[in-house]
């Protein structure tokens, strides 16, 4: 059985899902768009809610894929449906014939830039949530000196109609909460705010982490989705709000700003979509054969779906998802591909 | 006494005992006598600036009270049974007991009959000129038997002092042991001796062996009976004749004067202040203060014994051995101010450390002092109250009056003028106007009742089943007791809501108050004075409706444990009735641990700093003490305790099977 | 100067510019449960002295944040200290010290 | 501040502006406190640039005032909206230019409802036919006046005698730029540069030679709040929010204000002097301060024109720091003259502003 | 409620608070617009009705900031906007004091607009009204045909130009649009409203006006 399986996309739930059906037994081929294997992951710098180094988490899931056929650098020239099977022409001049096929395409950050209330790219003092990890990465930032007063902005790009994303990005919360903490053990004398609309810590110890913020780190959470930003004469930001709580409106000054940048559907996934006219819902994600019983499985035979394609999730559960994704995918090769006469038929009653 | 001592010496044919050395004074003396005068010096201003320091009108009291008749008997009474026999560690750890009265007691005999062997055989020294202060001390050392001239008289009086000296020893030797191992004695935690207390600690011990050893070593020459005698015998065996004695009496007397010296500044102040304490308490004084007159006796009247360290129920997490009444009163002798009101403010006040103290100090009274001189001052504003309005408020008329002085403009403001502005005076309290006649019952089921609706729903259908007319104090919710504040010692804040509550529940014209929250209870029964109505704990009211038989019940088997509320039980004094209702539907099982000594469920309201993991380790120690007779069912009278017990039992790591937490009012309804 | 009939307005606005944090660090030596309210609610929801006249312990620690002092002893000032609260919160904050330690280091004396 | 993230979101922001043919609204406000920026506007575009504004006699207001005063229903702004339009459309325009940014957010508004709710414009195009009997018609290009004179910028700029630059140091003067509310607050897609970093007048001043300054509370209204100015026990209300951006603009030491909205103007200058007079604060040098002027005033002072001929003697708060600065030659006794040099006396002089 | 503002301004608020955060009115006055939207979406008619009387909903300017900050696309400007013309028409304006100035800003507007077809005009603009006009309106107030004169305007002259005086036909046809959409019957409305509580308290036109013109109750500001 040494069918061959490309999988679209080389971050956590592409890496996961190929060393699950490479263990299978079947014939793997990984494209990755951009130079290095990782996607996000291999930005950050450690994870929540236990702090682990995205490093180490990074370094076994690339252990565990060893020995498939990986290209970097590859993307998707154009995707031909046969019979049954997928004859993909990469844009390294490869062309793979493939049984089944797994988007793993992931998500792209929230272009900060489109909330322009908050001045990211206009204002020296604001930064992202991608741009602190790439900070605790090399540890500099021209923006972060010693700051004295840092804010979080949660939900930017998230539960936002007018920046077209109504969903909850679901990580951020639990991010911005950790990176509190980590801006205050890097800089113990700062006050950090952390300006939320709810707090969405709904795994495990995620609420610890918040009790601990608050407790050992004196983190100030403020109920209300920041208004907007400005620049003081001194190049401080002015930041205002309303505290829901108290329900007054509220301004603070701070050194550094951090929008938390909710997920995206990956642009570059979509175009793959695009070739394989695959639908997407109203949030842009990739629409699955049905949410609950069935969350892997494209609407097309033969597509498969893992990870953020479909909506945001944690790194736990985007694994959880590719190792689900392997099992249906193994589930399809054996169950209804091999059966070549009652193939039509078989996907009517099963897929 | 003496005149009738001193007639026995006259009758005397030939003296029994002549004067050894004709001066009546030896150089070793000094340290005791230096010892002891200091100490009485000390004790003497101490006591006159006391005294001085207590209010006028409580000075003349005192004096007063040494005049009456049942106070001088009850003074005695206590006297005796506090300060020499200990009959209250006795009752509770009989070995504990022992050793506390055959040391106390047995040094009183020991220097009473000293003063009497003085007095019948050379009176004459008695006298304060002639050596008065050490010669009854050192008596055997000054004196020499007339052989052959010994009464039965002098051979009694010969075997009591020994007797008593083997009293005293057979205390100290226990005293040593239990500085090892206290367990035995019935006691897990003593109290860190500080370095006062060392010194005279040390001494103490000393004194006796040291005193055994001087007096045996003169037996020969001063007389002496069993152990004297027989150990001058084993002297003279061990160095044959020449006993050079000196040095043993200068050691005594070296370790007297030390032991008096130190005295002052250790624990065993008490030997004699507790005398003035018990005075003054029984004179009905209380403090007002936590360590300035009445409370400084009180404070110098603690003898560290330690017994409150395993009464505190906080103690079951070894951190909190510094919060115990024993370093409390330490501090306050020390005037530490950060650490006592440390200690102040964690206590649960459960008052079982002056419910076991041997010498009755009231730490917890002391505590609410203290809380005061923080707390009392601190700023409130009760005006929304209904204090000074008689009648018309219980009808609610000054709602009316108060919203239309607002200029009517309440209603249109709205409320979306800003979640941050809160909106004018909502409600204010009322109680069913006067319509409840004298002998109807006014239930009362307080704050902390709401909080378990149980509570209020079996209450009222006992109610209902034996007929009762009641009528609903606070059902709507209601004005605090002031219990509360009164245990952060905001008692004038306290005074306010008393006088509101007292004004609706006056106003209602009920005959009986009945109250489910021993919280309430307490400071109702104390502080409110409510005239012509009696104020019932609802395990009362049960209890007398069960004896009177409107509320009929059907005893089982099934296994009760009956948990002493704090408040109710050492608080208020109820132990019986509720047991006595409870005996009519089930089998009550022993706690390990209860009465006064049951132990606190630790959702008391009396600490302030207290945080919740520490409550949760008491509650579940609470918990353990209750299941020792493994009952079925888990009974308590507190709306606390019972959500306290309700949440350990949830959430404990014991082996609990089955094990259901009840409500005193929900055993009796069907 | 010319009096027009109407003025300047004080501004309402929370400016957390304001926030006195050594008041603040001497609240939290003495009761460190200040910073770790959840801002549910339960508290007031139950508040005794609540039925009667605004009183929040809530609204008091926000003020506390808001450096908005007066208005924190303002909340608390009819609290009769029933300790219902304490025993509401689900974050275990031991109310009734808390109160009191706002109302000792925010009250002038 | 990093200039080019905002010209990239100046780049997504750029609406359509035809060259010319407009059917021209005025602005009650502007009409009655600024006649002649409104003259000025029309003679840069008609005489200087070439252009063909049409305005006819017939047209009233849009209402706006009145409507967001909530004295008259929607229905009735609306009615009065379609007439002006049903006006532009008999004229035979299509482009419809207004003064007034209330009426320019109202029109925005209006077409907005209309499109989402056809049955309402069926309404309105009934009402316009039973109460005038005029066809109704929509315009195919909306712009506000300021979106002509931005679009018009560089040939301004072209004809201009001066810069907007301090001609004793020659460094530019600094600006702070005031954007009506109503501008693209509602409709971010409607104003050239959107809501947040509009650029309509930071483009006039950049092509100028001034430097715009942005200053923390620039997005913030100038209190004006319709009922919140016309009722005096609410003005309370209106002078603090101009308080606010006084304030806020402070430190920045602003040589300017230009402004496209035009109560604006009115408020950002009389409540200096309000602040001046009652408190004893001024935002200028030396107890003047800061001139708030219309952006034809500013496109008047480039070009040319006598200062006193653009009406900038009807501000409270003098301007003649600022023509000193600019170079601008004027002649102060004829400051307060009317027409053909008549002497109508002079207002009587401050106590606190200079 | 059947109004398209109401349905143009209100999806289901997620509380963020973005709109109060900004909102001019929420910073001077005690006032929220979070809240009024709250309630709004709440549907309790009895808070609602209870906004209606109050002065909270008067207390906007209307400059719709928070249109552009919601992110859910409402506009709390737009659905108060509806709320006061709910106010008006079921004469609930009357009862607070900030809703009553709608009696004194209708009679001054509409008939600005009915009378001049100018929703402003200068002659009706006087400097005892408006002290902070400053002393450069005073002047111009006592000047003002030389200074339309002399800055290009056409104060009620013939033909176009700036306060030029608008022929009687188009004001025909204002007063026309006035009586079919309602505008009419609502200056009645609030014209009735208003002199009955003038009678109520027994004050005349004039002093009633006064009073609401210079009214200020301390408590819709912060202390």
């Amino acid at each position: 059985m040494k069918n061959n399986i490309l999988i679209i996309g080389g971050g956590p739930a592409g890496l996961e899902a190929s060393a699950q059906l490479q263990r299978m037994g079947y014939n793997v081929i990984l494209i990755e768009k951009s130079p290095k294997l990782g996607g996000h992951l291999a930005k950050w710098d450690r994870l929540f809610p236990d702090s682990v180094q995205a490093e180490e988490v990074l370094g076994r899931l690339l252990k565990g894929a060893e020995g498939v056929k990986c290209f970097t650098d590859t993307d998707v020239r154009a995707i031909n449906r046969l019979d049954k099977s997928y004859n993909v022409r990469l844009t390294n001049g490869i062309t793979v014939l493939s049984d089944a096929v797994l988007v793993a395409s992931g998500f792209d950050l929230f272009d900060a830039v489109k909330k322009e209330e908050y001045g990211y790219g206009i204002y020296d003092q604001v930064m992202t949530n991608a741009d602190l990890e790439a900070y605790f990465k090399s540890g500099s930032d021209r923006r972060i000196e010693k700051p004295g007063k840092i804010g979080f902005a949660h939900c930017v790009g998230s539960r936002d109609e007018k920046s077209g994303c109504r969903s909850c990005s679901k990580v951020c919360c639990a991010t911005a909460v950790k990176q509190a903490i980590e801006m205050k053990q890097a800089f113990p004398d700062a006050e950090v705010f952390c300006f939320y609309m709810d707090l969405r810590l709904f795994g495990r110890h995620y609420e610890d982490i918040y009790l601990k913020a608050q407790k050992e780190y004196g983190v100030r959470f403020i109920r209300g989705r920041v208004a907007e930003v400005s620049e003081n004469y001194d190049g401080t930001l002015l930041v205002k709000a309303e505290d829901t709580v108290a329900g007054k409106p509220l301004k603070v000054t701070l050194d550094l700003l951090v929008l938390m940048a909710g997920m995206r559907p990956s642009a570059s996934g979509k175009a793959i979509g695009d070739l394989l006219e695959m639908s997407v819902e109203e949030d842009g994600y990739f629409a699955v054969r049905s949410g609950i019983a069935a969350g892997q499985r494209s609407p097309i035979p033969g597509i498969f779906l893992a990870g953020a394609a479909t909506g945001p999730k944690t790194l736990p559960e985007t694994l959880a998802d590719a190792r689900a994704a392997a099992m249906e995918v193994d589930r399809y090769l054996t169950e209804i591909f091999p059966d070549a006469k009652n193939y039509k038929q078989l996907v009517r009653e099963r897929w | 006494m003496t005149p009738l001592l001193y007639l026995l010496a006259i009758q005397a044919a030939d003296p029994e005992v002549i004067d050894r050395i004709p001066s009546g004074y030896s150089h070793f003396v000094i340290p005791f006598t230096v010892g002891i005068t200091f100490m009485l010096c000390w004790i003497g201003v101490g006591c006159v600036r006391l005294l001085a320091a207590i209010p006028k009108a409580d000075r003349i009291k005192f004096w007063k009270s040494l005049l009456i008749p049942k106070t001088i008997v009850k003074n005695l009474r206590d006297l005796f049974g506090d300060c020499l026999f200990h009959v209250k560690i006795w009752m509770r750890k009989p070995l504990l007991g022992y050793m506390h009265s055959a040391i106390a007691f047995g040094w009183f005999m020991l220097i009473v009959l000293g003063h009497i062997e003085v007095a019948l055989f050379v009176p004459a020294r008695l006298n304060v000129t002639r050596g008065g202060l050490f010669y009854p001390i050192f008596y055997r050392y000054f004196v020499w038997v007339n052989p052959g001239h010994t009464t039965l008289r002098g051979s009694f009086f010969f075997f009591l002092m020994d007797f008593f000296l083997l009293y005293v020893l057979s205390g100290i030797a226990l005293a040593v042991f239990k500085r090892f191992r206290s367990i035995v004695l019935g006691m897990r935690h003593t109290t860190k001796p500080s370095l006062a207390d060392r010194i005279a600690l040390y001494s103490l011990w000393l004194i006796f062996p040291l005193r055994l050893l001087a007096e045996s070593f003169t037996a020969d020459l001063s007389g002496g009976s069993f152990l004297t005698v027989g150990v001058n015998h084993f002297w003279h065996f061990l160095f044959g004749d020449k006993l050079w004695f000196t040095p043993c009496w200068w050691a005594y007397s070296i370790c007297l004067g030390l032991f008096f010296a130190a005295m002052p500044f250790s624990r065993y102040m008490h030997i004699l202040t507790e005398v003035l304490w018990i005075l003054l308490r029984n004179a009905g004084i209380q403090p007002n203060h936590p360590r300035k007159g009445v409370a400084e006796a009180e404070i110098y009247a603690c003898s560290s014994c330690g017994l409150c360290l395993d009464a505190c129920p906080m103690n079951v997490q070894k951190k909190n051995l510094k919060y115990s009444s024993v370093y409390f009163i330490r501090f306050l002798r020390r005037h530490n101010e950060k650490k006592i009101n440390a200690i102040a403010d964690k206590c649960l006040m459960c008052d079982k450390c002056h419910a076991l103290c041997p010498v009755g100090v009231d730490a917890p009274a002391l505590r609410r002092a203290q809380r005061a001189t923080v707390n009392d001052t601190l700023p409130y504003d009760y005006s929304y109250l209904p204090l000074a309005v008689p009648g018309s408020i219980l009808a609610g008329e000054t709602t009316a009056t108060l919203g239309t002085l607002r200029g009517g403009t309440g209603a249109s403001l709205g409320d979306a003028s800003g979640g941050a502005e809160r909106s004018e005076a909502v409600e204010r309290p009322k109680v069913l106007p006067g319509t409840v006649s004298n002998n109807k019952v006014l239930y009362f089921a307080g704050c902390m009742t709401h909080l378990t609706p149980r509570i209020i729903k079996s209450v009222e259908k006992v109610f209902k089943e034996a007929g009762v007319e009641y009528e609903f104090a606070d059902r709507d919710g209601g004005i605090c007791c002031g219990r509360p504040l009164m245990l952060a010692g905001k008692a004038e804040a306290a005074s306010k809501v008393i006088e509101a509550n007292k004004k609706l529940i006056e106003g209602s014209g009920c005959g009986t108050l009945v109250l489910s929250c021993p919280i309430c209870y307490k400071i109702f029964k104390e502080e409110y004075h409510l005239e012509g109505i009696k104020v019932v704990h609802y395990t009362q009211f049960i209890n007398e409706l069960i004896a009177s038989g409107k509320l009929k019940v059907e005893k089982s088997e099934k296994k009760i444990v009956y948990h002493d509320p704090c408040e109710l039980g050492r608080g208020c004094g109820v132990y019986f009735e509720p047991r006595a209702a409870l005996d009519q539907v089930g089998t009550l099982v022993k706690a390990a641990k209860e009465y006064d000594e049951s132990v606190c469920c630790g959702g008391s309201l009396g600490s302030l700093t207290l945080d919740t993991r520490d409550r949760a380790k008491i509650s579940e120690s609470s918990l353990e003490n209750l299941l020792a007779g493994d009952p079925e069912t888990i009974v308590t009278a507190c709306p606390l305790c019972l959500k306290t017990f309700s949440e350990a039992v949830s959430n404990s790591r014991l082996p609990i099977k089955n094990v259901a937490v009840k409500d005193f009012a929900e055993v009796f309804c069907r | 100067m010319v009096d027009f009939g109407f003025g300047l307005v004080p501004s309402s606005r929370i400016n957390l510019d304001l926030f006195d944090r050594e008041k603040y660090e001497k609240l939290v030596a003495m009761e460190p449960d200040a910073k770790i309210c959840m801002a549910c609610g339960s508290c007031t929801a139950v508040c005794t002295a609540g039925q009667f006249t605004p009183t929040s312990l809530r609204e008091a620690i926000e003020d506390v944040f808001n450096a908005k002092d007066d208005k924190a002893l303002e909340a608390l000032k009819a609290c009769q200290l029933c300790g219902k609260c304490s025993m509401v919160c689900p974050r275990g904050i031991n109310t009734r010290h808390l109160i009191l330690s706002i109302t000792k280091v925010y009250s002038k004396k | 501040m990093i200039y080019e993230g905002k010209q990239k979101i100046w780049s997504d922001y750029q609406k359509e502006i035809p060259d010319d043919h407009y059917f021209y609204v005025r602005s009650c406000i502007r009409q009655s406190f600024f006649p002649a920026s409104e003259a000025t506007f029309l003679d840069i575009t008609r005489n200087k640039l070439g252009k063909d504004i049409f305005e006819t006699e017939h047209h009233t207001t849009c209402g706006g005032i009145a409507y967001h005063s909530d004295t008259i229903p929607q229905e009735t702004v609306m009615t009065i909206i379609a007439r002006q339009f049903a006006l532009m459309a008999k004229n035979g325009y299509e482009n419809y230019v207004c003064s007034c940014i209330t009426s320019f957010g109202l029109y925005c508004e209006t077409m907005e409802t209309w499109r989402e709710y056809p049955e309402l414009e069926a309404k309105i195009r009934e009402n316009l036919w039973k109460s005038c009997k005029l066809e109704f018609a929509k315009p195919k290009f909306l712009i506000h006046a300021s979106d002509l004179i931005y679009k018009y910028r560089n040939q301004i700029a072209a004809q201009a005698v001066r810069k907007l630059v301090n001609v004793h140091t020659g460094e530019p003067l600094k600006v702070v730029e005031h954007i009506g509310c109503h501008y693209s607050k509602m409709f971010p897609s409607k104003g050239v540069g959107g809501a947040e970093y509009p650029y309509v007048l930071v483009g006039m001043v950049e092509a100028w030679g001034g430097e715009i300054v942005d200053y923390p509370e620039r997005r913030h209204c100038c209190g004006f709040g319709f009922r919140q100015y016309f009722i005096k026990g609410n003005r309370g209300y209106s002078l603090s929010n101009t308080h606010k951006k006084f304030e806020s603009m402070e430190p920045f030491k602003p040589d300017l204000i230009i402004t496209n909205c035009p109560g604006c103007p009115y408020f950002l200058d009389r409540w200096q002097y309000v602040i001046a007079e009652s408190t004893g604060k001024t935002y200028g040098q030396d107890g003047h301060g800061i001139p708030a002027l219309t952006y034809e005033e500013v496109a008047g002072l480039v070009m040319g024109y006598d200062p006193w001929d653009l009406g900038l003697q009807t501000h409270q708060v003098g301007v003649e720091p600022l023509l000193d600065k600019m170079g601008v030659p004027y002649d102060p006794s004829k400051k307060y003259l009317g027409k053909n040099g008549k002497d109508i006396g002079e207002p009587l002089p401050c106590a606190c502003l200079k | 409620m059947k109004d398209y503002r109401l349905k143009e301004g209100l999806n289901a608020c997620i509380n963020c608070g973005t709109c109060t955060a900004i909102c001019p009115a929420a910073e001077f006055y005690r006032y929220d617009p979070r809240r009024i939207v709250d309630i709004v979406q709440s549907k309790d008619d009895e808070e609602i009705e209870k906004l209606l009387k109050s002065d909270t909903i008067w207390y906007c300017g209307e400059c719709m900031s928070c249109v552009t900050r919601c992110p859910r696309k409402n506009a709390a400007g737009l659905i108060i906007m509806s709320l006061r013309n709910l106010s008006i028409e079921l004469g609930y304006f009357i009862e607070s004091e900030k809703g009553r100035q709608q009696y004194l800003l209708t009679k001054d507007l509409c008939s600005n607009v009915l009378d001049y077809g100018y929703c402003v005009y200068p002659r009706r603009f006087d400097y005892a009204g408006h002290p902070e006009a400053g002393r450069v309106w005073e002047w111009e107030e006592k000047h003002l045909d030389d200074l339309f004169e002399r800055l290009g305007g056409n104060l009620d002259g013939k033909g176009t130009g700036a306060m030029r005086r608008i022929p009687q036909e188009d004001l025909d046809q204002l007063k026309a649009i006035f009586d079919i959409t309602g505008a009419t019957a609502r200056m009645e409305n609030v014209r009735k409203a208003g002199e009955k509580k003038a009678a109520e308290w027994g004050l005349t036109e004039e002093e009633f006006i006064a009073k609401i013109y210079t009214d200020s109750d301390p408590k819709h500001l912060n202390h």
